[in-house]
């Protein structure tokens, strides 16, 4: 037995609950943990009024499949779809959706969670972030480590 | 070799643009890459010493010998989520 | 600062997603956790068709805001939203729904955790479980604990 | 006093109904009440003695006293999720 990845995606277009959700059911599954990252007001205190997030798609496509994988590789059973959004996007928009769905609840509160920090550490996006000043920065991120 | 050096976010910025092309020996390394490209210009200067080298989609050691159909990139630290 | 209870409802009819999102939803959020407790196909290796829901619903009520409220103390800031549905449910559909959104990740799934192990605690439910062979029994539960 | 008990899931399938009354002394507890209810029939007898008792929507302990207008209830162990 071991987990299905049923979507690993980056797109351009809104991040919808209920495809994600669908993507990981079945009939098996007792559990379902969807995770949305949402665009904040704030930043550091700093009003802020949108996000604007780029990727080298190319290789992001791979790293989310990749992330997506493992994460499968963790469970016993069940389904994983994640999603990245770019582009520009406003305030309460998501810019990310994984869903983990699985037999038992405990692994998908545990795989989701990994799921969402490996991306951060792994996935080529960067956010500019649009304060409500009219400036703009791009986010400090984290550094990529070489591959294995 | 002639290599096209694609940039991304802040990198882009200093870059003025999305590749730049630079002239490197053969076996040249990332590390060489990078000094390559930070003696371009003012701006690309401030690229840092530690900027993440992809090949191939790849993130490589300051070792690891750049070829010249390669695909290369230099990222910035990632935030996505 | 402190969280609010956005919702905290016993229901009969179906649970869907995105009320519960748009329920906890804020511009000074940048995470959302939606769990959903889904009907599964086996139980201890036998074959199940479906499951009934029964509650004491006047006291289910009243529990169900308890854990919601000491599930927003338990957050500086944020909204909590949780419904639990009774009747009679088929395979895949959802029997709990829980949304916790926070202005960043982590407490949002410590405390969307929180939330279903309490309510397999102290929510007065018991579920009925149908068997695929016809049979059908009472899933043996938690003993309650005396209120402190 | 006369004390209309609530059952459910498991323990109204033992109790044969919603509800039953039952007749107690004043000043009778929880532990007394679950006795009662278990002497009333063989079906009840088989109700555990630590069946959790409720009194307007509280788990009480064993030794709480129960009143003339108070909402009572005997609940098995709980499934929900």
């Amino acid at each position: 037995m071991s987990a299905t990845v049923a979507m690993a995606r980056i797109i351009d277009a809104p991040i919808h609950p209920e495809p994600l959700l669908d993507a990981v059911a079945a009939d098996g599954h007792g559990a379902a943990l969807l995770f949305l990252g949402t665009v904040r007001d704030h930043a550091d205190g700093r009003p802020v009024s949108g996000m604007r997030y780029e990727a080298y798609v190319e290789m992001a496509e791979k790293v989310m499949d990749e992330i997506a994988r493992e994460a499968a590789g963790r469970l016993e059973a069940g389904a994983v779809a994640v999603v990245h959004r770019i582009g520009t996007l406003d305030l309460r928009e998501a810019s990310v959706g994984i869903a983990v769905a699985t037999p038992h609840r405990a692994p998908a509160y545990e795989v989701n969670r990994w799921i969402i920090e490996e991306i951060k550490k792994r996935l080529p996006v960067w956010k500019h972030e649009h304060y409500a000043d009219g400036d703009a920065a791009w986010v400090e991120g984290t550094p990529l480590e070489a591959d294995a | 070799m002639q290599i096209d050096v694609l940039f991304f976010a802040s990198y882009r910025d200093l870059a003025g643009a999305e590749r730049r092309s630079v002239t490197l020996p053969d076996g040249a390394t990332a590390a060489d890459l990078v000094a390559r490209v930070r003696s371009l210009d003012d701006d690309l200067a401030r690229l840092p010493e530690a900027a993440a080298v992809v090949v191939n989609h790849h993130v490589v050691r300051s070792d690891h010998a750049i070829a010249p159909s390669d695909e290369v990139a230099l990222l910035p630290p990632v935030a996505g989520g």
